[in-house]
């Protein structure tokens, strides 16, 4: 079985990208032909990842190993924490998919759509499996190239607009990622990421240095992860159609960069470097300054997407903010919330594209009583709304109560005020939604009972949210059993703290 | 074996240009297709032999030792340049084919072949020659060819560019002529190698190197001198404008790096090289700029070429600090250069494809074009991930070294624009794909672009992508000969 | 100041000249005679120091190079020429074989 | 003895040639138009280079030399001739068209 | 070193005077007279330096053959000095700075590098040529480094030549030459030329035959070829030289193509390419001597005709006139 570790972590990003160049080749009619090839690759996609999983959970060694020039290779490198992010992706892509096979049931060129669509899962799990700098960049700066075509997909000026500030940003943050990349190479020589961060036999040399590339790699991923100035790219990337919304910006980009940061801080530096060089305080209020504009913003959008995207920038930083506070506790929150804001935020992007879709609702003020009309849909909007805002038996909780007990065992006790208060915004922005969906009287007056037929909307489109919404409630319920997001949270950080 | 393989690769186009004077249409598209494949395959054992016996290979002709008679160099930049060449220039040959259509098939137009032939002849001569009069040469053939293609169209705008690149190549060749002179007279001899042991700075070597780099410079149309190249491309024939902006310029730079490195090494470490880092980095900024504001996809990707090679000269300066970094400017600029003549190849035949379909490559009535032939913006979008030095591509290979050693060296100045250079590449590239991504409302019946077109655009687009990702092969075949051994 | 050095100057200020009439000249033949001249001036240059004195035999290796020389400039002016002729010939605006838009 | 007087003649032959060339060039420095000018160069100079040729036959004696040196003297005057022709054709097709314009 | 005698400091003096008056003459024609008189001069300076194949090719082909076409394209021109104001060398700022840079570089360095390089006379390739001459198979060492030691330039300075015959070719108007010339033929030239051709054919075989030993060679005779044939047609206005034989193309590509074949035997017989056996040099150099002298008096011909418009190029056979060649 030796040769199939080896080449296992290249298999699964090279198993979406062979399905992407297929689909590109195939006519806009072979609708079957490219359906099948979608979902057949996002289901092996997801066996691979979770046979990986079981392989490192009985700590197997994964690892694909290519020399590109000089001494510098390319590394894809199984470890706990890239297949928490790979298996949140393809989990989601797979659903994903199965949503946009419906929403774009006759929109044009979609072969184009599915080819790209394939290509950026295949760069996010890329991204996860990333074992060293030049690898993680390579796929970094293909997920700015794939996700563009998916951003102007509609063709329409604005979306080219959209395009156009979003490629002006990435591209930028590409360029500081790889100054950074660079000058830590030419500094420390080839570096992989280790365990305990890999940078201590140039900790002491190069104390100055070390700070300003920590720096310019917080801006260079921070683009990504949307962090405040530099998020600007997120909120006008809605113009994209729902599915290219619901996967990419709530969970593939967005979560490159929180997981580029995570590595960075663990696997790159280290825990006693980054403490050493004191930069996490500037981490944090970076954070906190994101999660409070982000929700205050979101306050003040009427548009549906719009609103979600700016919960999505302030949602983020809190796995910036956990990550920053040197304890397990915190770090375990930071990254549990990873997968449990992926599932929640997917959940409410399906459900704004079921509504967009079947009753052309866009704006938050039309959305009277609309969960008398699509009840399902709305049902599961409201328990991810819930989970957003940290109500109990959701997913939510369960991350915010972590990154809580997190600060407070940190000594952080000012952190736990900033966690009060964006709760606070987020019940101000989420509850009003469900007070209009569930109990505004619409004009008509129809005092009929709900109907819950399932025949509210196409079943690719009602599905889907329902299945997330469904896997977020048992994230949040069985977080303590050995097969949720939490357990491997912990082991991730039991090995981050050698504990 | 590999001495005699070695002259057929210069002798096949030269018999291929001679026979296209005698046959018919029908013969003379057979003949150029065999010639074109046999070159290709022997280009391809060239390359497998020096990657495999890892030594250089010294070819004497006529029969008298270095000093008296010229000696062919074949090492392992040579062998890779060869085979970059003969895939371009087979993808070439087809497109050129396909794209004249019937009108190459009579009438004066059916010359474009043994002239297409002899360039070709007299690229692989240059990369092999050990000489550097043998180097003047062949490059006189090449300028002289490229002006006549230029001129191919008759029109009165490409007649006027065809004399302007004359007459400015010409004087480039005399500059360069005039510093081989000087050289011969204070060191007595012609061959590259027995004049890299010779090099000592002195009075004449100086002036020697300037008039060599003058006019090296002038044929890689950097900054100050590059006015001819933007109106030769306007005008030629796309098969043209990819062989100008493609080869010939990638043959000057060969040679900038060729004497740069071996017989004006001792120059490399002097601060002459400041004054090629500035104008490299103008180069940079002035093609990107202009490149922003053109109105024509060839435009575009003309002054792309002369932003792009800036890049060659920006990298200089940081040789002076360091003999190890001087082996990662080395590798880092010989790899862009190859892979930028790749994908400029194919951003070219892309805007050919477009020109031979539409019959016209102006950038805002493109819109709406993606969806009508989609193959050939996402080739030019393959060719522009080059150009960009984007990561899966050997651009970014490329910048990735250069970038290092311009960091190792701390010339903070330079990372700045070679930073820049790239966004303003994302720039104009993506400006062309935005608006041909625009979904138009005009529904016409496209006319669908010929297969062979789009296939050889295709090929050439997926190259640079390869080089990118497989650089293993390609590094260890530069390694053989090269003056820094293996990459540190 | 040897027979050798006052053709080498002479070779060397013939390029100069040559240089500047290329540059201050824009009449297509005048540039044509001064690329001819610069040429002559480098080739004067180089014969000049092949010379080795009134008994020795000159080193006939600048000899072929410059007969060389001659040669490839003279095809190149004939090709200057050539064009000048067409480019008289076509008119402006007139696109011969309309291959562009 | 004989050395001296042949070098005494073929001195002084040259002296007379030289003195023709000089009054060709005179000529054609004082005369007012082309036809004139072109009568007096033409007649002045073969002579002249008629009268040095003679000088250096004699200096180099029976010798396939001397049938070179004739041979070139032929071949001159037949090219001046036609050279003479040719100008004194232009030159006059020129005057015509004056007139008439 | 011999001193410089006052005539050689007079000759250098003519020299650059002639070379001011061709650059600054306000009339182009006077500019192309004075051309033709720089020409010989250089010529008469080659023999100075003991170089009397460079007089040769230089009287012949640099002032004769070059000079004739810059007089056609003159008078194709018409007298009026048309500056022909092409788009000009755009002498905005970028390009002056560049210009005065480039001579101010070059003058200052010039004098380190001609001054100094006479300090250091390098001794050249005097010795080996001289030595191995007698395996060249030829006595005149120019003739040897050009078609021996040097084959291979030659052979691609052929391939000079022949690209520019396909130049004028790719860019000849593609209809037949109909042009039937308005000017009478001149008796008086027309017999002059009758008398002087066979005469200079005679001269270019001599010369051809020449190289061998004394100063001479495929490119001079080539030339001289070249103004025989450019003479013919001088006199005979109406003559149109027609390219679409198989023997006109044939002869044409005769001297690239006798290379490229004695090239490959030499390799078939296990010889390195273009390495004439010293038993057989001579015959082998003499045959590619010939040839190329052939191609090269017909390529200088065609290159007049073309500029005189009295081509008729062999593209237009291929455009299904299917008049015997």
């Amino acid at each position: 079985m030796r040769v199939f570790d080896f080449w296992l972590p290249l298999i699964v990003p090279l198993i979406s990208m062979v399905v992407g160049v297929i689909i590109f080749f195939l006519r806009e009619e072979q609708r079957s032909l490219r359906t099948f090839l979608n979902i057949a690759g996002a289901v092996v996609k997801v066996i691979l990842v979770h046979f990986m999983v079981l392989g490192v959970y009985q700590n197997r060694f994964y690892e694909f190993r290519l020399p590109m020039f000089g001494d510098v290779e390319f590394v894809l490198h199984a470890d706990p924490l890239s297949l928490l992010f790979a298996a949140l992706s393809s989990v989601l892509w797979l659903v994903t998919t199965i949503y946009a096979i419906g929403y774009l049931e006759d929109s044009p060129n979609r072969s184009r759509f599915f080819g790209f669509f394939s290509f950026c899962v295949s760069a996010t799990t890329g991204i996860a499996l990333a074992g060293n700098l030049i690898t993680f960049i390579i796929w970094y700066e293909l997920l700015t190239l794939s996700t563009y075509p998916l951003v102007i997909h509609r063709g329409t000026t604005d979306a080219l607009q959209a395009g156009r500030t979003y490629l002006a940003y990435t591209l930028l943050g590409g360029a500081l990622v790889l100054v950074a990349f660079v000058w830590l190479n030419s500094l420390a020589g080839p570096v992989d990421f280790a365990e305990r961060g890999s940078l201590a036999h140039v900790a002491d040399q190069y104390q100055l240095q070390l700070k300003i590339i920590f720096g310019l790699l917080i801006a260079g991923l921070g683009v990504k992860a949307a962090m405040v100035p530099l998020h600007g790219w997120l909120p006008s990337a809605m113009v994209a159609p729902a599915p290219v919304s619901a996967l990419l910006h709530a969970v593939a980009v967005v979560k490159a960069g929180a997981f580029g940061l995570v590595r960075v801080v663990y696997d790159l530096y280290g825990l006693e470097l980054c403490g050493q060089l004191s930069v996490m305080p500037f981490l944090a209020v970076l954070a906190t300054v994101t999660i409070i504009y982000g929700s205050l913003r979101a306050l003040f959008q009427d548009d549906l997407k719009r609103r979600l995207a700016f919960s999505t920038v302030s949602q983020v930083s809190y796995i910036a903010l956990g990550i920053s506070i040197l304890g397990p506790i915190a770090t375990t929150g930071g990254i549990v919330h990873l997968v449990h804001q992926g599932l929640m935020k997917i959940t409410l992007f399906f459900c704004a594209g079921n509504y967009a879709e079947k009753l052309h609702i866009h704006r938050v003020s039309e959305m009277d009583g609309v969960g008398r009309r699509m009840p399902w849909t709305t049902l599961s909007f409201t328990l991810a709304a819930l989970g957003m805002i940290g109500v109990p038996p959701m997913a939510g909780f369960v991350s915010k109560w972590y990154l809580g007990s997190g600060f407070v065992e940190a000594g952080q006790s000012w952190v736990i005020l900033v966690l009060v208060a964006s709760s606070l915004l987020n019940g101000a922005y989420f509850l009003p939604i469900l007070y209009r969906a569930w109990f505004a009287q619409t004009d008509d007056k129809d005092t009929t009972a709900i109907s819950w037929r399932l025949s509210e909307i196409h079943p690719g489109l009602l599905w889907p949210p329902l299945i997330t919404c469904l896997l977020a409630l048992l994230a949040g319920l069985f977080a303590g059993s050995p097969a949720s997001p939490l357990f491997w949270a912990e082991v991730i950080t039991a090995r981050e703290y050698g504990l | 074996m590999t001495a005699h393989l070695v002259i057929t690769v210069v002798l096949v186009p030269i018999l291929a240009s001679i026979f296209t004077l005698f046959c018919g249409d029908m013969m003379r598209r057979v003949v150029c297709q065999i010639a074109g494949l046999t070159v290709l395959g022997s280009t391809c054992l060239i390359a497998y032999q020096t990657g495999h016996s890892r030594d250089v290979l010294n070819i004497v002709l006529s029969g008298w030792e270095a000093p008296l008679g010229i000696r062919l160099y074949l090492d392992g930049l040579s062998a890779l340049l060869l085979l970059t060449t003969a895939i371009i220039a087979v993808c070439i040959t087809f497109f050129a084919e396909a794209y004249f259509g019937v009108k190459a098939r009579s009438g004066r137009l059916t010359f474009f072949w043994p002239l297409w032939f002899l360039v070709w002849a007299a690229l692989n001569g240059l990369f092999l020659s050990g000489d550097v009069f043998n180097l003047y040469v062949t490059l006189e053939i090449i300028n002289l060819a490229a002006v006549a293609m230029v001129a191919l169209p008759r029109t009165h705008e490409s007649l006027k560019a065809a004399l302007n690149y004359l007459v400015i190549a010409f004087l480039g060749s005399l500059s360069y002529l005039f510093g081989v002179a000087i050289l011969y007279t204070s060191h007595g001899t012609l061959d590259i190698q027995l004049l890299a042991e010779l090099a000592g700075i002195d009075g004449p070597y100086i002036l020697a190197a300037v008039l060599i780099f003058i006019g090296l410079m002038i044929k890689t149309a950097l900054f100050p001198l590059h006015f001819w190249l933007p109106p030769a491309h306007a005008s030629a024939p796309t098969p043209v404008s990819a062989l100008l902006s493609g080869l010939v310029v990638t043959a000057s730079a060969y040679m900038i790096i060729r004497l740069g490195f071996t017989v004006f090494a001792p120059l490399m470490h002097t601060p002459l090289t400041l004054l090629l880092g500035v104008l490299g980095g103008l180069a940079v900024l002035w093609g990107s700029v202009h490149a922003l504001i053109q109105e024509r996809v060839k435009m575009v990707v003309a002054y792309s070429t002369v932003a792009q090679l800036g890049y060659v000269f920006l990298a200089l300066p940081v040789v002076v600090s360091g003999s190890d970094l001087a082996a990662m400017v080395w590798y880092g600029v010989l790899y862009f250069v190859i892979c930028h003549a790749c994908a400029k190849t194919a951003a070219f035949l892309a805007a050919g494809t477009l020109i031979n379909v539409v019959k016209h490559d102006r950038i805002a009535q493109l819109s709406g074009a993606a969806q009508h032939w989609p193959m050939v913006f996402m080739a030019f979008g393959m060719a522009g991930v080059n150009l960009i030095g984007l990561p899966p591509s050997g651009g970014f290979i490329g910048k990735w070294l250069m970038l290092q050693a311009m960091i190792n060296s701390g010339q903070w100045l330079l990372v700045l624009i070679l930073i820049a250079g790239s966004l303003l590449a994302a720039g104009y590239i993506f400006r062309v794909l935005g608006i041909a991504l625009q979904t138009s409302e005009d529904s016409r019946p496209p006319v669908p672009a010929p297969l062979q077109l789009t296939l050889t655009t295709m090929i050439l687009a997926v190259l640079p992508l390869l080089l990118g990702v497989f650089s293993q092969l390609p590094f260890s075949l530069l390694a053989v000969g090269s003056p820094f051994g293996a990459l540190p | 100041m040897t027979v050798a050095l006052l053709y080498s100057i002479t070779g060397f200020l013939l390029f100069l000249m040559g240089i500047c009439g290329l540059i201050f000249r824009s009449s297509l033949i005048r540039r044509a005679l001064a690329l001819n001249i610069t040429a002559s001036g480098i080739f004067l240059f180089i014969v000049a120091q092949a010379y080795k004195g009134e008994s020795a035999l000159p080193d006939p290796v600048p000899h072929g190079l410059v007969l060389t020389g001659i040669v490839i400039g003279a095809s190149a002016t004939a090709l200057m020429i050539y064009l000048i002729g067409v480019l008289r010939y076509v008119s402006p605006g007139d696109n011969d074989s309309g291959e562009e838009e | 003895m004989i050395q001296i007087i042949i070098n005494l003649v073929s001195g002084g032959l040259l002296i007379v040639g030289l003195f023709f060339f000089i009054a060709g060039i005179l000529a054609l420095w004082r005369f007012p138009d082309t036809l004139c000018r072109l009568h007096a160069i033409t007649k002045a100079d073969n002579l002249g280079l008629g009268f040095i040729i003679f000088a250096v036959a004699l200096q180099v004696g029976w010798s396939v030399l001397l049938l070179k040196l004739i041979v070139v003297y032929l071949l001159i005057l037949y090219a001046s001739a036609l050279n003479g022709y040719l100008i004194a054709q232009y030159a006059h097709h020129q005057d015509k068209s004056n007139e008439v314009k | 070193m011999a001193a410089a005698t006052p005539s050689d400091i007079l000759l250098c003096l003519l020299i650059l005077s002639l070379a001011l008056g061709v650059l600054g003459d306000a009339n182009p024609f006077r500019g192309v007279i004075i051309f033709i008189v720089f020409g010989l001069v250089m010529a008469l300076s080659w023999t100075r330096l003991d170089a009397p194949d460079l007089a040769l090719a230089e009287a012949a082909l640099g002032a004769g053959v070059i000079g004739v076409l810059f007089l056609v394209a003159l008078r194709k021109q018409g007298e009026k000095d048309v500056s022909l104001a092409t788009q000009r060398l755009r002498l905005n700022s970028v390009t002056i700075i560049s210009g005065l840079l480039l001579i101010v570089f070059i003058v200052y360095l010039g004098a380190l590098g001609v001054f100094s390089a006479w300090k250091t006379p390098g001794k050249g390739l005097v010795e080996p040529v001289y030595e191995s001459l007698h395996l060249t198979g030829v006595s005149n060492p120019v003739t040897a480094v050009i078609l021996n030691y040097r084959a291979y330039d030659t052979f691609l300075e052929i391939g000079v030549l022949y690209l520019v015959m396909l130049s004028v070719f790719a860019l000849q108007p593609d209809e037949k030459a109909k042009f039937t010339s308005t000017e009478q033929y001149d008796r008086m030239l027309r017999s002059y030329a009758r008398g002087i051709v066979p005469f200079m054919v005679l001269a270019a075989g001599y010369l051809l035959w020449a190289g061998a030993f004394r100063p001479g060679g495929a490119f001079q005779a080539g030339a001289m070829l070249g103004g025989a044939g450019i003479l013919l047609h001088l006199s005979r206005p109406a003559m149109l030289l027609d390219m679409r034989g198989l023997v006109a193309r044939l002869s044409l590509v005769a001297g690239f193509f006798s290379f490229c074949i004695l090239g490959i035997l030499a390799m078939l017989y296990g010889f390195d390419f273009l390495q004439w056996p010293s038993h057989l040099a001579k015959h082998a150099i003499l045959t590619v001597e010939t040839a190329s002298t052939l191609s090269i008096g017909l390529t200088l011909t065609g290159l007049y005709a073309s500029v005189e418009r009295k081509l008729i190029s062999p593209a237009i056979f291929y455009s299904g006139e299917e008049d015997n060649p």
